[in-house]
């Protein structure tokens, strides 16, 4: 008998859709999260943000720079192509 | 099951954001149907104009009530999140017996323990 | 964020003593070897287990994969991608498994499987032999002026005229009516758009259908990228022989350089969307009919 | 085996001078030194690999290298240096001269463009919800920085707070007008944060790409 456990965890729909929109995501997303790090250094520097939230930022939008980067390489090289 | 999260930590703006959002979704049904009285012609003008001056006074009070509130961003994020949780569940329904097609997991073979 | 609304709510998590994670099926027919040099979800060492020409890609595992934090998910969806790449790479078109597919028992059961189900695997395998999925989505970066769209259009043009006349009440009303006049119109051409694209399409790849124009919420939560205010037109995904694929790249060219569309193309993909269903006598866990390995298949 | 790794190049320092900075030195080497071919110096420490990674210690390490000779520090005068990019390491002294040689003109060039200039750059971010006319500061700032300064460039606006982003090349004879009319700026507009930092190697005005060999 071959039986089969299925369990939604989350309702995710399609793992296709999942990688095609995080691959054009990551295509266009890495700028933008340098583009955070460097405000927040400077707001930082500035005093204008707080020692702990600077950190606290700086170390989440690290993890997604390397995440973005991970899928980058993983996913867009070679398989994304925006036409316009 | 997808939870609707109402409002951060203010319960009270929260709950508001859903009424006012139940509001919103009640006068476009009262548009589309003074809309189809419309144009079936079982209105007089004045009566047209009557339920139209109407309309667009509720549509004004809530438009000024989300501003004063703070409420704009919540009720599109409200109305947002309905929609994809009717597209989903409409998705469930649709697909409901073939739900091992989503990735959440399966387990093959062997008796469940 | 909902997830740990979510996490409570949701079904029970089955449990196992031992288990293998499957990431797909692969053809060993020609094929020297199962060697497979991967690093697969969590750093797991992937393997082949064999029976004939057909080999399931797998690792050892004892839970399911479960968390609430999306960028580990999305690694992990990032890492199981991968590692169906590499078989691909390997063993040609793979018939690949969703995120998560777990296998009750130890290799022999997953043998066992193979052994019994091999006729269908062999023809599936086959069939979708030099063969990927592709997905497409052509998005309306700048709209098409309102103008435009009333001077085409006989109700928009009289509505425009009769809202100048009315009194301000009828006025409201109308401009209602003709919001939604213009939504129609706008979703007209967006939907002739479409089928024009999917039979130009049709030409190119073995099937092409049209999903939900909308990305699924779901999805979205994984999403990094806000969407901008564009229009998507649709959203499409191909199954084409690779071959093709510079057929359906010009035919996309064509469409990108209409203005104010883009496309985005990407793939090639295993083909998930498109996988067969197999199992006779299966069930799934709400007795449903067939379960199958594909996403969106219809 | 022990590789150079370059930070940047002088001019007329001769051949194995060292250069006494509080900054450690990326790579393993534990002096900054020159290796020189007939004119140009290479700014080096030594380095066991060729492809040092980039982490944020080495790469503030390289700036600081940079800043201290460009600075002066302790018993060194200060130098105008022609900055690398981090990441330069040459296998060995017979292609970083080669280098120096093959690259002769192109330094005379921009020497001669930066000599006795530091790099300033100067960042004004608008409050948290003021509002400000763009146009209006940008022509202030140019009026009051661009004739004390050799040449500017402007910067990314990588956020919507920036209002302006510039990097000045500025003579060390105009440095103390420049501190002037910046400081000036920032009381003239008391809306805006200023950020002024430097001085830096020229990186900004510099446009040589070497090959590492």
């Amino acid at each position: 008998m071959f039986v089969i456990d299925d369990l939604l965890i989350r309702p995710f729909v399609g793992i296709v859709d999942a990688l095609h929109t995080l691959a054009l995501d990551e295509l266009y997303d890495i700028e933008a999260i340098e583009n955070d790090l460097k405000e927040n250094q400077l707001l930082y520097e500035l005093g204008e943000r707080s020692e702990a939230d600077y950190r606290e930022r700086k170390e989440a939008l690290e993890t997604d720079l390397e995440i973005a980067r991970d899928v980058h390489e993983e996913l867009a090289s070679g398989r994304v192509e925006v036409k316009r | 099951m997808t939870h609707i999260e109402v409002g951060e930590g203010d319960a009270e703006n929260g709950v508001l954001a859903l009424v006012v959002t139940v509001v919103e979704l009640l006068v476009d049904a009262l548009e589309r149907e003074a809309i189809r009285r419309m144009e079936s012609g079982t209105l007089t003008d004045e009566e047209v104009d009557r339920l139209g001056r109407q309309l667009a006074a509720i549509e004004a009070e809530l438009e000024s009530l989300k501003r004063d509130q703070e409420l704009e961003e919540p009720v599109d994020q409200l109305r947002g999140d309905l929609d994809g949780l009717v597209t989903d569940a409409i998705q469930r329904l649709d697909e409901d017996a073939r739900s091992v097609n989503r990735p959440g997991y399966s387990v093959f073979e062997g008796d469940a323990s | 964020m909902t997830d740990g609304g979510r996490r409570d709510a949701r079904a029970e998590t089955p449990t196992f003593e031992e288990g293998r994670y499957v990431y797909c099926l692969v053809s060993l027919e020609g094929t020297d070897g199962t060697s497979l040099e991967t690093e697969g979800v969590e750093g797991e060492p992937v393997r082949v287990v064999d029976a004939g020409d057909v080999g399931a890609v797998v690792h050892d595992c004892e839970e399911i994969y479960d968390s609430a934090d999306l960028e580990r998910i999305r690694r992990w969806l990032v890492r199981h991608q991968r590692v169906v790449d590499d078989a691909g790479d390997a063993f040609g078109t793979p018939l690949p498994f969703q995120f998560d597919t777990v296998f009750r028992g130890d290799d022999a059961a997953v043998h066992a499987w193979l052994e019994r189900e091999r006729e269908t695997l062999e023809a599936a395998l086959s069939s979708l032999a030099g063969h990927w999925e592709y997905r497409v989505e052509v998005v309306r970066t700048d709209p098409v002026d309102e103008s435009t769209l009333v001077r085409a259009d006989a109700d928009l043009t009289d509505l425009r005229g009769r809202i100048e006349d009315a009194p301000e009440g009828a006025a409201f009303l109308l401009e209602k009516r003709y919001e939604r006049r213009l939504d129609e119109v706008r979703a007209r051409r967006r939907g002739d758009r479409a089928d024009r694209l999917r039979d130009r399409l049709a030409d190119h790849a073995r099937e092409v259908h049209e999903l939900e124009r909308t990305r699924p919420q779901s999805v979205g939560e994984l999403s990094a990228a806000a969407d901008d205010g564009a229009e998507t037109v649709c959203r499409l995904t191909l199954l084409a022989h690779e071959a093709a694929e510079a057929a359906i790249g010009g035919v996309l060219d064509e469409v990108a350089e209409e203005d104010g569309l883009e496309v985005r193309f990407t793939g090639p993909w295993p083909p998930y969307t498109f996988a067969p269903s197999f199992g006779e006598g299966a069930t799934g866990r709400d007795g449903g009919p067939e379960p199958t390995t594909g996403t969106d298949a219809r | 085996m022990t590789h150079r790794y370059v930070y940047g190049i002088v001019e007329r320092d001769g051949n194995g001078r060292t250069f006494d900075l509080e900054t450690t030195p990326v790579g393993e080497g534990d002096e900054v030194y020159t290796i020189a071919h007939r004119r140009f110096a290479a700014v080096v420490s030594d380095i066991e690999t060729t492809d040092p990674e980039r982490t944020d210690e080495d790469a503030t390490r390289h700036d600081e290298v940079l800043r201290e000779l460009v600075e002066g520090s302790k018993g060194d005068d200060a130098q105008t240096v022609i900055p690398m990019r981090f990441g330069m390491v040459f296998e060995s002294d017979r292609a970083l001269k080669n280098v120096l040689r093959g690259a002769g003109p192109a330094f005379r060039r921009t020497m001669r463009e930066i000599d006795g200039c530091v790099e300033l750059g100067v960042k004004l971010v608008r409050e948290t919800d003021a509002e400000v006319d763009t146009e209006e500061i940008e022509q202030a700032v140019a009026e009051r920085l661009e004739p004390l300064a050799e040449s500017s460039v402007a910067n990314d606006r990588f956020s919507d707070r920036l209002v302006v982003n510039r990097s000045y090349l500025v003579s060390r004879e105009e440095r103390e007008a420049f501190d002037t009319a910046v400081a000036d700026l920032e009381a003239a507009h008391d809306t805006l944060l200023v950020q002024y930092a430097g001085p830096y190697a020229p990186y900004n005005f510099v446009d040589i790409q070497v090959g590492a060999v």
